[in-house]
């Protein structure tokens, strides 16, 4: 769990409070690679810093709307929520050696399948992420619709599996017929031998997206916000090595975010809301 | 204050016989220490503290005025997955029923008949509750592919454990009177439970039965992960996004089908009490 | 046909309800067990059965031991009780209660479906009829008053078919009138069909116009084992009174 | 086939008094084709199908090959989570207890002191239930912050729904003779609980707690909603990376909780029953 | 004080168990309800307290109504009853179940905390001692013998100190020796305390000992109402049998 026991302060009094997802690792190491990075923040603010690690936004969304958690790493689907509804305000973005500050999102197969592009997915079992991700369901479902399937109606039924890797993992099984995985998942998946490129085939790559910020509540006080930016934007290339897997496996620097960054992910998002409205 | 305790002590006296050698009296200290202990290590460390939700009350209406009013406009979206986790909560509900009656029975102390089958059947019964539903369901999705019918088996495997361990126990519970004058006639074990255990169990064990099923209904987030959508599935969708006034409606629907399943379930039990 | 050596039955180790009680019980006999409120009446009816274990002496009936595990069913067939507080089901009809005494004769699986031999449901409509609950057969147990619950426990043991009869106070809550008439009954069985019969009885006057045996408990001890002709009234004082020397004379006999 | 039938009929006998009006007999009809009736139609919907189990087998035997043997290793790793998990669970159990003992009271027909107060408790009750817990997680999350508060809050508040449902069911099921005499006594209501009540729900009210704190911990997952960990989410961690070895030997540690917990419930009871 | 005006009871539209009973019982009265098992005494003694509700009919005590919801606890304080089931709370120890008759009496705050003041505890090990069960008072009701937990039924009763006592066969399950001391005790403190009793027994003989007035019930309807002084052995038979006339007669007056 988290560490302090007077919890109640706000930052004002000296507590900093960070929301992230586990992003594919247990708990225990997941803290552990925070460490430095914690310890780099209480260091050059003078204040203490807690972390929570949520295993969906939903709650830190709340939080931060109620003034309960002060800085986040989102997914850019989730970080157009926390904007909506919590005042959230994107104030820097990771850029990756490989691939950016963007993502795609592919549509794969299995190796054996007989099917080649998207169109042939009619009548077939489809495995999507979850409901609020990015890559995992609203972009391959813009993809779908621009192929011209209907995810509601075409499919014979899709999954919910939770993360990326069980969406490779459904294929590999051949549990599903296709699913949809993110292209850092897909690497890092290969990296670490999960998945075996031979078995796969991608069937469709997404336009790049934009990948989620780390955002603060627009109350933050501004000195504190002008401190974060800048402790964010002045990171030593040995301090970024320490905290590398914090922000990504390849990250090599910071680049500054605009909120009308993710306005063409709000444009797919609206789709969808129109889409969530039949059952799925 | 001294005064009041000595008054306490003179004119009042405490219906229970208490312990008089030191033993006893040591036990009974020592359990109610180590109660105390557990207690305020648990609540400092849930960081239990009343004081912070009159705090945040503010927080809450905030939350609450979002969810209101429910949209009624989805209704008609939620009729399908309602109607499909039904289907699959009766079907489980029953599969659950059958696996607990011969789990149950064995893990009754009074009627089992050895005590090696009671402690196997009590072990699998806790087995089957320490395994949460997913994995059933991820297990069953290897063996049957996606769909409902996986997610079926694993609410019902999932929930025999729950069902034969309040079944166990409502049997140990018992009148032994009945049980022991059924066995007085040299009836068998299994006259025994149908003539003594059943009559007796029964009006618990079909509100048991009845709850499971909503319990079931309730759960059916399960379903989302096998492919085949339910209404536990709509409710967390339409969370996640925020969409609190779908959320409550479907809250709504949920709350229907389980006031009804506790209509249906009193007006059972009042007929066979 | 019944042997009892030594039986002694200590409660949580500190009530004696039972010390050092011999007797043996002849097939035919109508045997009485007399004693005050507590003496341990029950203890030694329900011990015979083997509903409650005993700490030392031995039981056989028929030359079979009662602690003997694999044969308690079988003994148990043979043995009807009539418990003093009832132990009927009372989520079960009347006739329902009556036939648990046929369970042992019936099949297993069509019994558990409540199906009986036609002359099996006869038999327990018979036995109802003759404790005067005809009208009562299909009422559920619950809606009796005291006594009609006392007469189905009589029933269920009736229809059994016992050997024995092991009775605990089966008329306690019955009229005068229906205590007599449950007791002839209970005598023409122990007659016509040879049943023997160990009861537990409060009422003196009873226990002397209907059993042919006496035995007496106090405090656990069997303190007196007569005919009933031949039983003084103050023999009969024994039991009841609080006087004590009698009793120890007895217990450094034994 | 049919003369076996007749010789039932002629040899066998329902010990059960038949209804002789049509209109009886309609209404045991009805009801056994409309219960026939549903459940073919949701073992239809849920696709049901024993037969496609057995083709399964590989699947799952595939499966389990890959569960085991477990991970010693992350032992370790498990102490913290399992730890909180436990204080969690223990203040949220205790939490339901005190909300749901004046519920269940009010809830049961026998003893509430008016129909309306028990048809207000019931319908609370009902609410609370279909109200999944990560509702009310993010909701104590608005109020609180994130942490194993809100959850904490968030399990007591729920689990108080099915603790009073079964409070009060167990209630109006006790020995009526018993609260005759007490209220034949001129006691008042509380007196008549704490001497009648009590005395005779207390196995199973125990039994429920105890449960129910087991399910608590169980269902901990919700703590990794609200950014608190837990074991639940250690489970589902491994489970959503594959990692099956290392779920595997989480489940081992849940068992052994829920088989604690079990082994407290039954020892408990065989002194109080 | 206590006035009952054409009472009738009708179980589940089917069970005629009290029809048009009348009767009127005066401060200091020992009354004895006689009647077959079955014949409606027990729906009598507990309609009387209100635990039975009847369709017809008033009961009245002390000039207040008991079909009066509000007066209801305050007339159950003054008015103790010994039921034929016992209705002990079995997992209660003897004192706690005799401290029960004091509850009305006493805190409710308190007593939900088993503390009584001390006056209240005495009395309650007075009341257990005069029904002879002094070295059982904390044992657990559930380890006593049959008669015994039908003994702390009684002491419960008269824990309560009431002004009158409804007892339904407070003695079935006691051996002569003690059941005629506890009639004993019941006529003396009608005597001395001036409380009034009405029970039901089915021993005649010790109904004609202890009370002053029968009440005879058959078929739910009271045949007779006569001091126990002149009372005919032929009267007396009358509830006894199964001739009908007279009670057609009967009916016919009412
Ligand atoms: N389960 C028990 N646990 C402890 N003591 C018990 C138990 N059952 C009976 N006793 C005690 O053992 C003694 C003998 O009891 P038993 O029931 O045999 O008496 P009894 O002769 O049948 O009396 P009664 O005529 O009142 O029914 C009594 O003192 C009783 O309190
Ligand atoms: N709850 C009930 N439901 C239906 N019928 C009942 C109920 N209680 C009693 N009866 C019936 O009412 C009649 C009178 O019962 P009651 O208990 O008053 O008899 P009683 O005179 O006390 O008999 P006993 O001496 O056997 O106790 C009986 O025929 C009985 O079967
Ligand atoms: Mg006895
Ligand atoms: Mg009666």
């Amino acid at each position: 769990g988290c560490s302090s026991e007077d919890e109640s302060v706000s930052n004002e009094r000296g507590v900093l409070r960070i929301g992230a997802l586990p992003g594919g690792e247990d708990e225990y190491r997941r803290r552990e690679q925070y460490q430095p990075f914690m310890e780099l923040l209480e260091r050059e603010l003078d204040m203490d810093v807690e972390l929570y690690l949520g295993s969906d936004f939903t709650a830190t969304i709340e939080a931060m709307r109620a003034n309960k958690v002060d800085i986040v790493s989102y997914g850019p689907l989730s970080y157009i929520l926390a904007a909506d509804i919590a005042d959230a305000e994107a104030f820097a973005l990771s850029s990756r050696e490989d691939y950016g500050i963007f993502l795609e999102s592919y549509i794969i197969v299995h190796e054996d399948s007989d099917i080649y592009e998207v169109s042939d997915l009619k009548g077939k079992t489809f495995a999507f992420v979850d409901p609020a991700s990015t890559g995992g369901y609203l972009i391959p479902r813009l993809s779908m619709v621009e192929n011209g399937i209907d995810p509601d109606a075409d499919l014979a039924s899709a999954v919910f599996v939770g993360n990326h890797d069980a969406c490779a993992a459904a294929v590999i099984n051949k549990n599903v017929d296709a699913s949809t995985i993110v292209m850092s998942a897909y690497y890092n998946g290969i990296d670490e031998g999960r998945i075996n490129p031979e078995e796969i085939r991608i069937i469709n790559i997404s336009d790049p997206f934009p990948a989620g910020p780390w955002a603060w509540r627009k109350s933050l006080d501004d000195t504190l916000k002008e401190d974060i930016k800048r402790i964010f934007f002045n990171m030593t290339d040995e301090e970024i090595a320490l905290c590398q897997e914090v922000f990504a496996r390849n990250h090599v620097g910071f680049e500054e975010a605009e909120d009308s960054f993710w306005d063409s992910l709000r444009k797919a998002a609206e789709l969808i809301e129109l889409d969530l409205k039949s059952s799925i | 204050m001294l005064s009041l305790i000595k008054k306490i002590n003179n004119e009042w006296c405490l219906a229970i016989d208490i312990p008089k050698d030191w033993k006893s009296i040591f036990k009974i200290f020592f359990w109610i220490v180590l109660f105390l202990m557990t207690l305020t290590w648990s609540v400092k460390g849930t960081q239990f503290n009343l004081y912070r939700i009159s705090l945040g009350i503010e927080g809450i209406s905030d939350i609450l005025s979002r969810m209101f009013p429910p949209n009624i406009n989805i209704v008609s979206r939620l009729i399908k997955p309602t109607i499909e986790t039904i289907q699959m909560s009766i079907v489980g509900t029953l599969l659950a029923i059958t696996l607990s009656i011969p789990l149950g029975v064995l893990g009754a102390r009074n009627i089992t008949p050895n005590p090696l089958l009671y402690g196997v059947s009590r072990f699998i019964l806790n087995a089957l509750r320490a395994v949460p539903e997913v994995i059933f369901a991820i297990i069953f999705v290897s063996a049957v592919g996606l769909g409902p019918f996986p997610g079926t088996l694993a609410i019902g495997v999932s929930s025999s454990g729950m069902l034969g361990k309040f079944l166990g126990d409502s049997i140990e519970n018992i009148d032994p009177g009945s049980l022991e004058a059924l066995e007085s006639t040299g009836a068998n074990k299994i006259q025994a439970i149908v003539y003594a255990v059943i009559p007796q169990i029964l009006p618990e064990f079909v509100s048991l039965g009845l709850f499971r099923w909503e319990m079931n209904f309730r759960a059916s987030t399960i379903l989302g992960i096998v492919g085949a959508g339910g209404i536990g599935f709509e409710l967390m969708t339409s969370m996640r996004l925020f969409k609190y006034q779908e959320m409550t409606m479907t809250l709504i629907v949920i709350l229907t089908v389980v006031a009804l399943v506790d209509f249906i379930a009193s007006t059972i039990r009042k007929k066979i009490i | 046909m019944l042997e009892i050596r030594n039986l002694s039955k200590t409660y949580n180790n500190k009530v004696i309800a039972l010390k050092n009680v011999s007797l043996t019980v002849n097939k035919g006999e109508f045997a009485m067990v007399l004693g005050l409120s507590g003496a341990g009446k029950s203890t030694l009816i329900r011990s015979i059965n083997g509903l409650i274990s005993v700490e030392a002496g031995s039981i056989e009936f028929e030359g079979v031991s009662v602690s003997n595990k694999e044969n308690i069913n079988k003994i148990r067939k043979d043995i009807g009780i009539i418990f003093q507080q009832f132990n009927i089901i009372k989520r079960l009809t009347v006739l329902e209660n009556v036939l648990c005494g046929r369970l042992a004769y019936s099949n297993t699986i069509m019994s558990s479906l409540k199906l009986f031999k036609k002359k099996d449901i006869n038999w327990a409509l018979d036995c109802i009829e003759r404790v005067g609950l005809k009208e009562k057969a299909y009422v559920r147990s619950d809606q009796l008053s005291g006594g009609q619950q006392q007469r189905v426990g009589i029933a269920r043991a009736l229809a059994q078919q016992p050997k024995l009869i092991l009775a605990d106070e089966p008329v306690a809550s019955l009229d005068p009138y229906s205590a007599e008439e449950i007791l002839e009954l209970l005598t023409e069985i122990n007659k016509k069909e040879g049943i023997t019969m160990l009861m537990s009885l409060h009422n003196v006057m009873l226990a002397k116009k209907y059993g042919n045996r006496i035995l007496g408990i106090k405090n656990g001890i069997l303190v007196f084992d007569k005919q009933v002709i031949g039983l003084t009234e103050k023999e009969m004082q024994l039991i009841y009174t609080m006087d004590t020397s009698l009793i120890k004379e007895k217990q450094q006999a034994v």
